[in-house]
């Protein structure tokens, strides 16, 4: 890994290993620092946001829909700059960062979009072959890990098919895969569920349950109350770009 | 492997926007035909105005007993060798010719017999055919034998008709620079135009690379291999098509003809095509990445 | 309205009229008579269904991710040609409509797409104008009833919105109020709250309700299983492209 | 009604993609301004040969006292007099000039002074210079000739040259139809092409705006539209460029020259402007059309 990885040398841990890894509830891996973003010409997406996440954390990122939780996500990735404030993600400063350090960051630090992003003219196992293929992953790498992470998310059967020849839950879920695949420090999900039914959501929660043991951090942007309330873990609450709720056991509210 | 894996991405880029590809080759090969048909042309015509331009001459023709008025003398061994002296000391001479009066006189025979016939004595002067370097120099030639000197009647380079090839070859040649530079510039404008089309249509992708990733040579390398990929198959292509026309189609128009010479030819034909092919194959290349620059900025 | 409407001349009804008019239990707004669809080249996407629903009914699509609900409302559209068996929409055989007839269902047949399709260099304003643009409403009826429409799903203040600029949630908000802008006899939404909040979402839902007391149908695909549960409306589930379950009053499952 | 809504739609998709819309713009630019430069040039140049064909004669010459041989005398009236019946009988003659044996003279003095000022008496024929409709008909006329009538020395239409000449304008003449047919399919493909291209980049909202209900011409019209606007915007830029190529660049090249004419032009410039326009109208609109078609199926 490089300088600008999140974490000092991830022991090569297999998504589905289930023994926990020592958490380090100390170093923080996301830091916002007072952060406003306001989208030309005067939309507040963002309002003086303050909030420090630590490494391991599992957390989950509610709100009404417009609260500004996709443009958590995106500042998060350096798709946008914030208006004001600093990001600090895994000890580094983002508005620091240089232009050429950029793919690094997103290497380590898996997404899964609220509309998926997807390659239109990939399969599903090129889309996740995809993000392997960009940090120079082996070839062998790629024939043995891409179909094991597909399966994860029970696509076994659909690692051919173009996107525009799977369900929307289907396309979700390879948009899922593509975002752990590389095993990144920090994962954030934008309503990952949204298209699934509860059966397969409840699958996939247990899958980032269990790559959250394994000591990823993951933020996930969700509207599922019943998971929510279920899983008991930090909430943070946005309302008009203004974070209105934090708590550390929290339900949806 | 860094290589193996763009052309693999760009094959597989190819395939899956065939259409576009496909549209963006034919553009090429427009193109490029185009600008080797001109270029050929243009030569061509350039080549055949040179060797009319090589045909003008500068005549320099000797006093005969009567021509230069009373007192006169017919120009003798010792001027003439004077005048030859003077030209090839010029350095637009290329080489002086003798012609005798007797030599002037079958010339003049085998063109028109009916006025030789019943001519009493030779009228015709012995004359030097002064042959320039360039065409066009035959008038600073001819105006460096001004006044003339002892012995020469008069000096003639038929300014009339020099002009006027001169002007044609002049024409010719500046609407050959101007149109081929036109060409040039609207095949290159056509090519990048198409390419960042195709490029545009894909912008989204694009934006889905850099967001999972990918460095933007990453994501530049398969397209601008795929640019060049388009540049190299439609160049070919268009060589092919501009081979056909040169071996079947241009024959069967000119036929058998004494416009074709060895002096007169178009630039050869190798050298046609591998301008065709550096061009696109340049533009190409050039043309995706600038296009990129754009979309690769997320 | 033309020969392919839906229904026989609705009546005017603003789509906030409280009042229920009368239901006609009998005459069937849907029919799939042993409709099975092969997606190329084996894909078994429905099999052999056979369901009818009548006008004035809100009905339930559930299922697992995969189990052929977009694909029954694709060929509803005429999207998709079914592999075999019949459909009749409104009284007409699909297979037997003529391709310039196809617009006319389309424009009788209100539809929330799962992906939301908005046209992406429009307005919130013009994309739900386009809709009625489409059947050559007048000026000023597109003045007055694309703002009222935008404002029963929240979006008054995003009219002059692009796509892009506007949340997950938000587009798809867009998408909803386009497909019942003109009062579609028949509203077939797929998904239409997978991007919304619980509070947004039990909005959207109130809406679709009284929608369908004023005699429109409306079919349903969903996950969110409170929803279904707490509604008690018809449930058709599919499984593997089967319907396993058709209950008049049911729950998630 | 319907048509206002179509040119809203279509100002606003020009609008929303302006530059797709400048780069197929371009591309009508680029290809129109070629097809008219090749009309105008291929016009000239066919024009130029056609005035060079008009120069071509056919000289007979008639008998002088020693010319047709021992017991032959000079051509006298009535015989002369009766070739020109011949002549004018024909229906490829346009006119018989008669030249007397003193013209001749007179004509040779100026050409060639020093040959004529020391000659006894008049070795000049007297002579029929007969024009022909069109210069390709020389050979015809001479052949009608054949064998000579009483007192006709020989007919002559200098057979080199006018193969030459009659040769030259063949070749030129096929150039330009072909170059010309050429750049029409060249340029109505690029067109073509791009609009394909820009279309194709825009078939989801095609699809999308089925999916809602809009016809066929719904979808079509504003994009035809949209054709049409390009292909008009920029072939009148084409149109600009030319008549800026040729009020400006022109006279600079050729400044004062012995080329222009009366007899030799291209064709009229509005003639050329309407053809360029018209293609370019032509093609926006159906290129469009025909481009939409595959993505209107669903
Ligand atoms: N590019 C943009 N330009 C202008 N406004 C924008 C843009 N992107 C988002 N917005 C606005 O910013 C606000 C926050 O958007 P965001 O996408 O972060 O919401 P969200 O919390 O993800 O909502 P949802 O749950 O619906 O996805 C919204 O009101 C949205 O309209
Ligand atoms: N164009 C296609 N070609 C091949 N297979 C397809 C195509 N479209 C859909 N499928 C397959 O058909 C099945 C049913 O798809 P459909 O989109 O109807 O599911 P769905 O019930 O809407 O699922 P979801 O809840 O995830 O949206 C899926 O297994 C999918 O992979
Ligand atoms: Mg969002
Ligand atoms: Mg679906």
């Amino acid at each position: 890994m490089t300088d600008t990885s999140l974490e000092p040398a991830a022991a090569p841990s297999p998504v589905v290993a289930e023994e926990a890894t020592p958490r380090q509830p100390g170093a923080p891996m996301i830091v916002f620092e007072d952060v406003t973003k306001i989208y030309e010409p005067n939309i507040k997406a963002l309002d003086r946001v303050s909030l420090t996440i630590d490494k391991g954390e599992f957390v989950f990122l509610v709100g009404p829909s417009g609260s500004g939780k996709s443009t958590m996500m995106r500042l998060l990735l350096k798709e946008l700059e914030p208006t004001s404030g600093r990001i600090i993600v895994g000890g580094r400063e983002l508005a620091r960062l240089k232009r050429s350090k950029v793919p690094m960051l997103r290497r380590n630090l898996g997404c899964v979009f609220q509309d998926f992003k997807l390659l239109p003219n990939r399969t599903a196992y090129e889309n996740v072959a995809y993000a392997l293929k960009v940090q120079g992953e082996s070839k062998r790498g790629i024939r043995t890990k891409v179909p094991e992470v597909l399966g994860l998310v029970g696509l076994s059967s659909k690692m051919s098919h173009m996107p525009d020849e799977l369900s929307g839950g289907e396309q979700q879920r390879v948009s899922i895969a593509r975002a752990f695949v590389n095993h990144p420090p920090l994962l954030i999900c934008d309503e990952p569920t949204g298209n699934l039914d509860p059966d397969t959501s409840v699958g996939i929660m247990q899958l980032l349950y269990r790559i959250n043991r394994t000591g990823t951090t993951v933020l996930m942007a969700t509207h599922d109350r019943e998971m929510v309330d279920k899983m008991r873990r930090r909430v943070i609450a946005l309302e008009e770009g203004v974070v209105v709720r934090d708590e550390r056991r929290g339900g949806y509210g | 492997m860094r290589t193996k894996l763009f052309v693999t991405e760009a094959l597989r880029s190819i395939q899956s926007n065939l259409s576009t590809a496909i549209a963006a080759t034919l553009t090429v090969v427009i193109g490029m035909f185009l600008l080797g048909l001109f270029i050929a042309l243009g030569t061509w015509v350039l080549s055949y105005t040179n060797d009319v331009k090589r045909q003008l001459i500068v005549n320099v023709y000797f006093c005969t007993e009567t021509s230069c008025g009373v007192g006169k003398n017919e120009a003798n061994q010792r001027q003439m060798e004077a005048v030859r002296q003077q030209l090839v000391a010029m350095p637009e001479v290329k080489d002086v010719k003798f012609i005798s009066r007797e030599e002037a006189l079958e010339i003049m025979r085998e063109r028109s017999p009916a006025l030789v016939e019943n001519i009493v004595s030779n009228p015709l002067p012995a004359s030097y055919q002064v042959i320039p370097h360039r065409g066009e120099d035959v008038s600073a030639i001819a105006a460096q034998l001004e006044p003339p000197p002892v012995g020469v009647e008069k000096v003639n380079y038929g300014e009339k008709e020099a002009g006027r090839v001169l002007q044609v070859a002049k024409v010719v040649g500046a609407i050959f620079v101007v149109g081929s530079a036109i060409l040039i510039v609207a095949s290159v404008l056509l090519i990048a135009n198409t390419i960042r089309l195709s490029i545009f249509a894909r912008r989204r992708e694009v934006e889905v690379m850099k967001l999972v990733g990918a460095t933007n040579w990453f994501v530049r390398g398969p397209f601008m291999l795929e640019g060049l990929m388009t540049g190299l198959v439609g160049s070919l292509v268009a060589v092919v098509l501009l081979l056909i026309a040169k071996e079947v189609a241009l024959p069967a128009v000119i036929q058998r003809t004494d416009l074709t010479n060895d002096e007169v030819r178009a630039l050869a034909f190798p050298l046609i095509a591998l301008i065709m092919i550096g061009t696109s194959l340049l533009v190409g290349a050039i043309g995706s990445g600038i296009t990129l620059r754009r979309f690769l900025k997320i």
